[in-house]
């Protein structure tokens, strides 16, 4: 746990001296948000329409950023060979991965705090009281991506690829994530509250569908850092 | 969603009901065109799978050929 | 194992598949609704079902290898990955086939379809990472993906319980709602392809141990010696 | 008395194929053991089991005379590593290095500590300095403040010599002798034979994946010993270094 911690301030503090990543990421969603918008502007001014195109750009947005983010953090263990240090300091593996999927889910958290308010503003969203249960959703589909992306990053940049690579890994598998966030935020945005049972349904899938990736990934990822 | 009714309300009763034999055996049935290009694709991706692993396993067996009698050339080639 | 195959194994095979053929277009009746394009079933669930108990015969490849490290569990999950995929091709390949005649529409976005899609993408995913790696750290690797994606093997399974969809729900386990003839036909195709299957998967994973072998040998002669 | 790290008929296989094969050997405190041996003959697969970083295919390694758990995390905590890989943030400077690492080792007071190794080895002014501006010299040094941070029981040498000027060089024998004297059990890879003198008490030559000569640098000179690894080499053969 103590290790657990260190790691993580480590890590966010690597990005802070740096900043690149960060900045980065955020463009760079920043331009999927903005192409996804200008792609849809025809069909603006249905309400239904733009419901449907917010919950859309957030969660490709997310996953992008997602693909991106997850190479770049463990690609910081694996250049100069940090792995390697951090396994001779007794890091235990699983911890290496809970730290490293909670530095990618902050990150994510981060670039989705400034995402959200842009796409608002660009789609027209009309109601901010769903805030908070928007940020529930987001945070659900956040840990699937962190979760997934940070274990399929570890095979990926293995394997000499990067985000190439590593997007066929992970958006096959984050679909259910991908479309359970989608109807859900879908519904949280025409009704401003999860009140029927498909979006409980959804809601449900999610922490599910987290829960048992943290868990199995967790225990795969030792042999994923052996030499 | 009237689309959709549409589409699901006869596939619920699938497998249970069977056509009368007599009815219109004279035309074929709908849908027969179909199903035998579908059996022809399964039986093409079969047969395509065949044709890959045998081409691989003769790839491998002629390589380990060409290894082997080079062993022989140069023996214990150290 | 592979001479015993071609001169007694295809034969029967060929045998049983054209006696299958006869069942499914004479022997099983025509039914009311759907008529001929019903015939696909026989094919089409036989398929996925073979396909699925690959992905799951992967599976467990995935976690025998990290509890033993032996090789064979590396070489046969291989193999049931690409077998699944040649059976899951069959299974998309017919779909959109049939969905022409009772849908009158080649593809929908219907979670049935999108989540078998998927499935099929996730292993694609692991052969071509697959390529890209060599020696234990590509067991490792591997093994991870057959258990992640593994996960996704009940998703897909049970996605027409779990969304609303056109796909035609057989009712839990397929078959047993059929009429007796159709019953025996199905049945028969399952027993068929799964027959097809394990020769297969083990030609496929011998295929795998004589090229690591050569491999082996390759590097061998490279280096001069053991090294 | 057992000594600190004993590995006995130890081998390693890749793809079924071996990389190490039989080989036994003990580091003691106080002692230090060369492996002299040309590329490819499995030292630092040698190293990375020692330790305990891979786990051998054959054979077993005992730390302090206990058999090595499956979790090594906390016998890895008392060895130190050196490599010609940095293993730092190169973002960070070298008192955020030390400070990371020693939070991890849990060494009681980082502070002090790290400026005792960083004065020990001439970097203390560039302290707040990141490593990336370091030449490749400097950041060896740091690399070897920081393999010393945790005062490890055990320390591994995968070629430390490789980018060092002379006086860097002159600067590690001293280090390697007197972590010697201070009781400290040391494992050294080099392809130098002259080095592989100077530094050792003793050392093993390591060619295509076995061990093929033991030898006592107090006994033997360093033309002997040199001639001892290319008669090794050759009969192993290997092409000679």
């Amino acid at each position: 746990m103590r290790d657990l911690l260190t790691l993580v301030a480590k890590d966010l503090r690597l990005q802070a001296k740096t900043g690149e990543l960060l900045a980065s990421i955020f463009i760079y969603s920043l331009l999927v948000v903005l192409i996804l918008s200008l792609a849809s502007a025809p069909v603006h001014g249905n309400m239904r329409e733009g419901i449907h195109v917010i919950a859309s750009t957030l969660w490709v947005a997310l996953a992008f950023a997602g693909v991106v983010g997850a190479t770049r953090v463990i690609e910081i263990e694996r250049r100069d060979d940090c792995l390697k240090s951090l396994r001779l300091a007794g890091v235990s593996p699983s911890i290496l991965y809970l730290a490293k999927t909670t530095t990618n889910a902050i990150l994510l958290a981060g670039i989705q705090f400034l995402t959200v308010p842009v796409t608002f503003v660009f789609d027209d969203a009309t109601t901010f009281a769903i805030v908070p249960r928007l940020a529930f959703v987001l945070f659900l589909g956040i840990a699937g991506f962190s979760a997934v992306g940070t274990v399929m990053a570890a095979i990926s940049t293995r394997a000499g690829g990067r985000e190439s690579l590593l997007s066929i890994l992970i958006l096959p598998l984050l679909v259910p994530v991908l479309l359970g966030g989608i109807e859900a935020t879908k519904t949280l945005l025409a009704e401003g509250a999860f009140l029927n049972p498909n979006s409980i349904f959804w809601l449900k899938l999610l922490v599910v569908y987290d829960i048992v990736f943290l868990a199995v990934a967790s225990l795969v990822f030792e042999y994923l850092i052996e030499e | 969603m009237i689309h959709w009714a549409t589409i699901v309300t006869p596939l619920t009763r699938i497998g249970l009901t069977v056509q009368d034999s007599e009815s219109d055996a004279a035309k074929w049935p709908r849908g027969f065109g179909y199903m035998v290009a579908a059996y022809a694709v399964v039986w093409l991706i079969l047969m395509a799978y065949f044709w890959a692993l045998s081409r691989r396993a003769r790839r491998i067996n002629d390589r380990l050929d060409t290894l082997l009698s080079d062993e022989k050339v140069k023996p214990a080639g150290r | 194992m592979k001479a015993l195959f071609r001169s007694v194994g295809i034969p029967i095979l060929s045998i049983l598949f054209a006696l299958d053929i006869w069942m499914i277009f004479f022997y099983a009746p025509m039914e009311k609704e759907l008529q001929a394009s019903q015939k696909i079933f026989y094919f089409h669930v036989a398929a996925a079902m073979t396909a699925f108990l690959a992905f799951t015969v992967a599976f467990v490849c995935g976690i025998g290898w990290y509890v033993r490290k032996r090789e064979v569990w590396d070489d046969v999950q291989v193999a049931s990955v690409e077998v699944g995929l040649v059976f899951s091709a069959i299974v998309l390949a017919t779909g959109p086939i049939w969905a022409r005649t009772a849908w009158n529409t080649w593809w929908t976005w219907d979670p049935r379809l999108v989540t078998m899609t998927i499935l099929f993408l996730c292993y694609v995913g692991y052969l071509v990472v697959r390529a890209s790696l060599s020696g234990d750290a590509r067991k490792n690797a591997c093994a991870a993906m057959a258990i992640l994606f593994g996960i996704n093997i009940p998703i897909t399974w049970l996605s027409i319980q779990w969304w609303r969809t056109i796909h035609p729900d057989i009712g839990g386990l397929p078959g047993t709602r059929l009429e007796p003839k159709m019953r025996i036909a199905f049945w028969f195709s399952v027993l068929l392809f799964i027959l097809l299957f394990i020769p297969l998967v083990a030609i496929r994973s011998r295929m795998e141990r004589a090229a690591k072998a050569l491999r082996a040998l390759h590097r061998e002669r490279l280096f001069g010696g053991t090294e | 008395m057992a000594p600190l790290l004993l590995a006995e008929g130890v081998g390693k296989d890749f793809d079924e194929r071996p990389v190490l094969d039989g080989v036994d050997l003990a580091l003691e405190s106080g002692r230090t053991v060369a492996v002299l041996g040309p590329n490819g003959s499995g030292k630092t697969t040698l190293a990375h089991i020692l330790a305990l970083l891979l786990r051998p295919t054959r054979g077993h390694v005992s730390f302090e005379g206990r058999a090595v758990p499956r979790d090594p995390s906390v016998v890895r905590r008392r060895i130190g590593f050196v490599s010609h890989q940095p293993g730092l943030y190169l973002d960070f400077s070298p008192l955020e290095n030390l400070a990371f690492f020693g939070r991890l080792y849990r060494v009681a007071d980082v502070a002090s500590r790290s400026k005792e190794l960083l004065e020990r080895f001439g970097l203390w002014r560039f302290r707040e300095e990141p490593v990336r501006i370091f030449s490749r010299g400097m950041t060896q040094r740091l690399i070897l403040a920081r393999a010393l941070l945790h005062d490890p029981a055990l320390l591994l040498f995968d070629e430390p010599f490789t980018g060092l000027d002379t006086p860097g060089e002159r600067l590690l024998l001293e280090t390697l002798d007197l972590e010697r004297r201070a009781g400290k059990a040391i494992f050294l890879i080099t392809h130098d034979v002259r080095i592989a003198h100077a530094a050792a008490t003793e050392g093993i030559v390591l060619a295509a994946s076995r061990v093929r000569r033991r030898f006592k640098t107090d006994e033997i000179g360093v033309d002997t010993l040199e001639a001892m690894y290319r008669d090794a080499l050759q009969e192993a053969g290997c092409a000679t270094a």
